[in-house]
């Protein structure tokens, strides 16, 4: 399958494979499901995401959130759909890290912010350090909730996929 | 600001009327009182501070936190404050205190006109088995059934007798609450019991009768109204039998499918009912209907209901204008004449794929249709909380057309415009509902959600539908975090996983 | 989804319908459209990209930038839309190309239909010289006038002959756009430069004609609909006469102390009319009544009105979807029913105190009212930008009553309910025409505003009201710096001047 | 007349005296109209101001400004209000100022900010710097739209009444 840009995303709806990358540029998502592809422009106004369907401008909306499952409203149907969020390494989830709490960088990046401090109780999900990779800063978040028990990078330090950032308590 | 003819002025100072509810009801009211010259007074609780009953209100006064039974059911509360804000009346909208014959009472007793039947009226009325009895007594057509039963082996007795399925209701239940099936004989013993704690907690009360369960019937009622001085008349027919859990979720006027003989003597048992109780003010006569167009009492509702657009709409009365009007000791020309139909859709802020649970939250977006013969009855706004301690209805819609086929086109397009974000709701699923082929041809009953599979997952969706759903939780993930608050900037962050290296 | 009989469908796929039109009538037709089963397609300019009538529309295509001339008249560019997207019909709206009868010749040319009277009544009526030669020959009483006149001298002339005051109104004119009053014989030359040019600027043709000018007349209409089988009938007539800058702001049907025998010898010729020019489709003929109910032809307007939604509530009809089916050559039965009172407001964005100047801006804060027999007809939302390139109404409020009283009961309780940020808006100045005793108790004129004081300062405020105002002021002043947007955190910034040492 | 608070804002209506002051404790404003004294509880909620108008809690809603006009409506009707704002001495105002470019301080305080640089172009009501007095910080704003041509005074310095900030050139 032809690479459509280095910020490919993949999920799953009903073993169906989809991968959908953000094109800046020219404004536009692109998204494959299985074997179609689909580029919709869009646009954000008025506080507002809009996208071009083919035939007309619709609100492009998620109506609604519940850990994974996000609800989406379409014109006329509403579809529920599991958006897994590869950082939020669930504790039940396959990630690598042994131990729920063991927060490691998926990919080599840079630490751009640390927004906890030792011994901060956090929730399940919080953000707890953005870190900058490939141009892009994504925000790190807590995969439990616990208490911040060792914060092994400062600000600017380059990491390693895998290498430790932060280890949270959550007995 | 000079008011037109009309009896809310007292020596030229309006009369007050107090509010005795919440919500869309609250609104409803206080619109007609206040379009009639009349003062409002509402109360509310703290979440409720800043909803419109309270906010359009001339005064308003707050009567407790959230819990109902520390505000709005502190009926002895409620009936100080009129006295001290020298009100006029009192209307307590439906639910709460709208069928506490004691409320009803005090008030009476202290001067304060209370818009609604008399006390007795209501209690009679209020209790089923006394109800039933009065119905009884007024030649209305009657389902099988037992006064109140505490004996668990008397009522196991009855229960063989009317025969299974057999339904355990609560004395001083109502809207769907309180009521229990029961198929076989061996499941009674235990569900008799659950019954009766079940009503104590909810009503304060835990006696509870028997009735026969009828297969998948027609919820069917009518509109009655009478003014002080024996002036008695129907507004019609409306259809309530789409429901889940036992609530009413669609109500439309006049019946469709149904005789105009059934109709007829409908129409004539409430009105010797009525006559029989001396009935005052606005009620309903809820019927059971089954496939051979027998109909029998289910009970009488001494208050307004949430329903009552679509008779408005059908009739072109103010149903809340005429009970004040009536409480006016008025002699009302109750004459009016029913055209064409609407249709009413109850908006619930719920997860209707986890048995309807209720879905509370904060209100981020909200967009209400509007339009030819489109009425939206709601409270709420961009940012309001849907909190657990009421009813999680949220709004009403409902439509008129000159045919049942027009409406529901109307519904449809309507409920099409309607967006709402934050809460979950049943707008999907009253969608399906109203665009199921069944909905236009036959008559509805109270089981067409299981009959149609309206709650099975809905088809697959189309390739070019899913990839819009990825590409807007893709763009929203990002919209989300992008710092910025300008318009049109392209998404500055964005998750990358599950990379190709 | 399964959709109820209608003739949407054709070999089973949905007919499509180019709405040629923007802001709420846009909207309002593809309302009708969609419930009807019919595909949308909608053009728009760049500045409405987000319109409700783009983004509920099936298909739209933006046909140019903000100003109309380069987009919404680019009636050329339209046709060739309509073709290349298939189009079965193509909807005018009101304004834009809805009286362009080469608009109109040129798709019907293409096989489309032009949801409308014929090509030759548009030119025939939109010329108001030939449509007074046709009123004349149907024997539509008229007002003292003449034909179409480009010598100064002559018109001079002819101005003395009718007597002042005397009205120039432009040929290719209409709804107030285009015509100038003048009181004495030494204003009328310079006078009758600028009618001309002003003409010729507005609507690409300066002919212009000459006409008595009644003083403080009524203005009283009649709804036509003809279908294209000869069936023609009226339905109803229209008051509106309570116009600014002689655009009309407030309308009533039906038309409120007004006779039957004059409303019977309107609705006569007004048919009579009709089918002198094999009229097709809605129509509104527009008359000026005298103190004495003579009437008098003002012009007729070949397409569906603004104020079309008051007709709607006392007849229950849906004139939108009548033109669709006229159009589809249905056989249409024209009865109706006038029953109960409709108001209806037109909201405007602009400052009354300085002559009704426009007011643009973003909308930031947006309260609709509701309840019962209020309708709404708007385009915009919370976050809309009001511009300059378009006209400045951003909503119809409409209400319906069984008396004349109640629906302006209703109406003054919806303005209330009304609430806007962002703009100025003539919302306190039709509160205070409503309120005012006269509109109540005598028929509305032309120059009521004027008669009625209604744009002098208004009185006094009582000290709490001023008080209150201040204290908005100086928490909102507040209120937009103290940075932080979380809920009930007390000010932090706070201006200081004027301290006493 | 017994002084309200510290934060008394003087502001005229129709030749009539108002003040006004914000009471943070209490959560209260403060109105003296002529001899008649007011006090309305208010309340921020839902990103909506509400006042308690002595029966009921209503919204309190300034709809439009322009300049010195504020457009306020209440339940029943809108007031339209003349704001005086101390610190945009506008050029036609008769501040002490003799140059309307020429921003001084109108009270003692201290600069916590200086938001804008040496020759950059301002417009009229554009914030200049940040001036703490009597513990409240106040944006001072441009009289004037122009260049930005003297700053003579730097974070943390304290001010007098009258000094000079800064010079605007606004030919």
């Amino acid at each position: 399958m032809v690479d459509i840009g280095d910020r490919l995303v993949k999920q799953t709806y009903l073993q169906k494979e989809i991968s959908i990358s953000i094109d800046d540029e020219r404004k536009q998502v692109l998204v494959d499901v299985e074997d179609q592809r689909f580029a919709f422009p869009y646009k954000k106004q008025n506080d507002q995401l809009w996208l071009f369907d083919g035939s007309t401008w619709i609100r492009a909306s998620v109506f609604f959130t519940r850990q994974e499952k996000k609800y989406i409203r379409l014109p006329e149907k509403e579809i529920e759909i599991l958006w897994k969020d590869p950082y939020a390494l669930s504790s039940s989830g396959s990630g690598a890290a042994a131990d729920a709490g063991d927060v490691r960088a998926v990919m080599p990046g840079r630490v751009v912010q640390v927004l906890v401090q030792l011994n901060q109780t956090i929730v399940q999900g919080q953000s707890l350090l953005i870190l900058e990779a490939m141009k892009m800063e994504n925000e790190v978040k807590a995969p439990c909730a616990g208490v911040v028990k060792k914060i092994s990078v400062r600000p600017q330090d380059s990491v390693d996929a895998g290498q430790a950032l932060i280890w949270i308590d959550h007995e | 600001m000079d008011r037109l003819s009309c009896p809310a002025i007292l020596k030229n100072t309006p009369k007050k009327i107090l509010i005795a509810n919440r919500g869309e009801i609250a609104l409803r009211i206080l619109r007609t009182a206040k379009s009639m010259g009349y003062r409002v007074l509402s109360v509310y609780s703290d979440v409720d501070q800043f909803h419109p009953h309270v906010t359009l209100a001339d005064e308003s006064v707050c009567v407790g936190p959230a819990p109902s039974t520390e505000s709005y059911l502190r009926a002895q509360q409620i009936v100080d404050l009129a006295v001290k804000h020298q009100c006029w009346g009192v209307h307590p909208g439906y639910g709460f205190l709208s069928e506490n014959a004691a409320f009803a009472q005090a008030l009476t007793e202290k001067g304060i006109v209370f818009i609604g039947p008399s006390p007795k009226t209501i209690s009679d009325m209020g209790d089923k088995v006394s109800a039933r009895a009065l119905a009884a007594q007024a030649r209305v057509p009657m389902i099988p059934g037992t006064q109140q039963i505490d004996d668990p082996k008397k009522a196991e007795q009855k229960a063989a007798e009317i025969g299974f399925p057999v339904l355990i209701k609560a004395k001083a239940g109502g809207g769907g609450k309180g009521m229990r099936v029961v198929h076989q004989a061996s499941e009674f013993a235990s569900a008799f019991e659950m019954a009766r704690s079940e009503a104590l907690k909810a009503f304060g009360d835990g006696g509870v009768y028997l009735e026969k369960y009828l297969l998948s019937p027609r919820h069917v009622e009518i509109q009655v109204f009478a003014d002080h001085h024996g002036n008695v008349a129907t507004f019609f027919d409306r259809d309530c039998s789409i429901q889940r859990r036992h609530q009413k979720i669609i109500e439309e006027a006049p019946a469709p499918f149904l005789s105009d003989a059934t109709k007829e003597k409908m129409k004539e048992v409430s009105i010797q009912l009525c006559n029989t109780v001396d009935y005052r003010g606005a009620g309903t006569l809820e019927f059971l209907v089954d496939q051979q167009q027998q109909f029998y009492f289910l009970e009488m509702n001494t208050r307004l209901q949430v329903e009552h657009p679509v008779t408005e709409w059908v009739t072109g009365l103010d149903l809340v204008e005429l009970q004040i009007r009536a409480a006016e000791n008025e002699v009302l020309s109750l004459e009016s004449q029913c055209q064409g139909h609407s249709i009413e859709a109850r908006i619930y802020a719920e997860d209707c794929k986890a048995q309807f649970a209720p879905s509370p939250g904060k209100i981020t977006q909200l967009k209400w249709p509007s339009g030819p013969f489109v009425r939206v009855d709601s409270h709420i706004e961009k940012g309001s909380e849907i909190s657990l301690f009421y009813d999680p209805m949220i709004a009403k819609i409902s439509t008129w057309g000159p045919t049942r086929d027009k409406a529901i086109e109307r519904m449809i397009q309507a409920l099409h415009e309607f967006h709402i974000e934050g809460v979950m709701s049943n707008r999907d699923f009253l969608l399906k509902t109203f665009t199921t082929p069944a909905f236009a041809t036959q008559a509805p009953t109270t089981n067409f959600i299981e009959k149609e599979k309206l709650l099975d997952e809905s088809g697959s969706h189309n390739a070019k539908d899913i990839a819009l759903a990825f590409a807007t939780a893709a763009l929203s993930q990002n919209h989300a975090q992008s710092s910025s608050k300008t318009d049109d900037k392209g998404p500055s962050l964005w998750w990358t996983s599950g990379i190709d290296w």
